[in-house]
């Protein structure tokens, strides 16, 4: 099986998207084929200099930054998002491939998880 | 449609009660499966749906108690039901042994939901037919 | 493999528009909850198209309100629809 | 002798306040579950520690903590039975505690 988790929530205002890294993590940590797409707001999970330490939350770029580590196999991330939010690729805080998000993008998953 | 054999389900429910329509969705759904003549391997409650397991929830008596009516079709049809850990100890869902861990003045999980991680939920997508989400409108 | 999409968000909602963008020719989708409020809009939505009667009636959106194309299913048609395929995604 | 002031911990023995970790405090931790710290154990500890600050998390599962550790030292220490050797029990869950770090959510 593989998986493809959506993130197309912006960080830090709720929960979800932290929540959906975790059963990314969950399906990473039994071997399971899993990749993540950040897509809309959820491309600012990528974006450099975040400093949450007012907000007394956890660094969610830091967070990320264990995928690899864990096994996450991609960390995919939506070109026109990016250039929406003034992102570029090059300059994010984890390395992420631009993808353009069609249904083929998603065809290529066998499992999709949006929270 | 042909009718095609007896598949295994998998359902995920994401929103609370009363706060999303996501549990008494995924209840409708649930009866309409086993009324198919499929099974469901497991529900899983992830996030703020972790409410639906609190044996304390008490409604007005003339609104649907969610907690009762999903424990007594969990009962009737033996489906096994997991509360996410991690979701639960955060919003103060607690059986008697995390209680202990914890050292809080009660617990609240009503049976037969069960504490349990993620490992069940990967178990699940992996080894049922088909896996469904139910998640809040918001 | 085609797939069966469930939206639940309202049309407005961003998260409509992310399951759009998934939804290919071949795949079916089933509005449900906030999303069947889509079933009266004239455009943006792809050929094969269900709604949840429950969410549909609860709204008060009756068969005369909701386009032509779209297709009224009881949870037994829901069951149906997911007995049709095993790529299913809950947007 | 007063060696070490021993800090505030919770009921499965983890650091209440994670600032007061130091290696004299591991060792008194480890002692608890009859580890006796050697240079195998430091280097476990100094990677969780470097870990949790990289990454602001204690490995979620043992199974995550088996690939941290296999991503920094390779396969030879990065696998379970090495680890369960060095942290008797349950192996994440004992090297957070000796490394001062917040008690694993478990949710694996």
């Amino acid at each position: 099986m593989t998986a493809l988790v959506v993130i197309d929530r912006a960080p830090y205002g709720d929960w979800r998207g932290r929540e959906a890294v975790d059963m990314g993590f969950s399906l990473a940590a039994f071997d399971q084929p899993v990749s993540f797409l950040f897509t809309g707001p959820g491309v600012n999970w990528l974006r450099m200099g975040q400093d949450a330490t007012e907000l007394s939350q956890k660094n969610l770029a830091r967070q990320l930054g264990a995928a690899a580590i864990f096994g996450v196999e991609a960390l995919l991330v939506d070109h026109k998002a990016l250039a929406a939010y003034q992102l570029s690729v090059d300059t994010l805080s984890s390395p992420a491939q631009p993808v353009t998000v069609s249904p083929g993008l998603y065809g290529q998953y066998d499992h999709i998880l949006c929270l | 449609m042909p009718k095609t054999t007896a598949l295994s389900f998998t359902l995920i429910i994401t929103g609370a009660p009363y706060v999303s329509q996501a549990p008494q969705t995924a209840l409708e759904f649930a009866r309409a499966v086993i009324a198919a003549g499929h099974r469901i391997d497991r529900v899983f409650l992830y996030g703020d749906a972790v409410h639906l397991a609190s044996t304390l929830a008490c409604a007005p008596s003339d609104e649907p108690q969610w907690t009762q009516i999903w424990s007594e079709f969990l009962e009737t049809h033996r489906v096994p039901a997991i509360v996410c850990i991690a979701s639960a100890l955060r919003r103060g869902v607690l059986d008697e042994k995390e209680q202990k861990r914890y050292q809080r003045p009660a617990h609240n999980l009503e049976p037969p939901f069960e504490i349990a991680g993620l490992g069940e939920w990967v178990e699940g997508t992996v080894s049922s037919d088909r896996t469904l989400y139910f998640h809040p409108t918001d | 493999m085609p797939s069966l999409h469930i939206v639940n968000k309202a049309p407005d909602h961003a998260r409509f528009q992310t399951c759009l963008a998934a939804v290919a020719d071949e795949d079916t989708l089933l509005l449900t909850e906030n999303a069947v409020l889509a079933a009266v809009m004239a455009q943006g939505l792809p050929g094969t198209v269900f709604a949840l009667s429950a969410d549909l009636e609860a709204r008060g959106l009756a068969p005369a309100d909701i386009m032509a194309n779209i297709g009224r299913i009881d949870f037994a048609g829901f069951v149906s629809l997911t007995e049709a395929t095993s790529r299913i995604i809950s947007w | 002798m007063n060696p070490v002031a021993e800090p505030k911990r919770n009921n499965e023995g983890f650091l209440e306040n994670p600032a007061d970790w130091s290696p004299d405090v591991a060792v008194i931790i480890a002692a608890e579950s009859d580890l006796s710290l050697e240079d195998k154990h430091w280097e476990i500890i100094w990677l969780l520690r470097e870990f949790y600050k990289l990454h602001e998390i204690s490995p979620p599962s043992n199974r995550l903590f088996v690939k941290a550790v296999k991503e920094r030292l390779g396969e030879g220490k990065g696998n379970s039975v090495y680890l369960m050797q060095l942290f008797t029990g349950k192996p994440a869950k004992t090297a957070c505690r000796v490394a001062g770090l917040p008690r694993p959510t478990n949710c694996l």
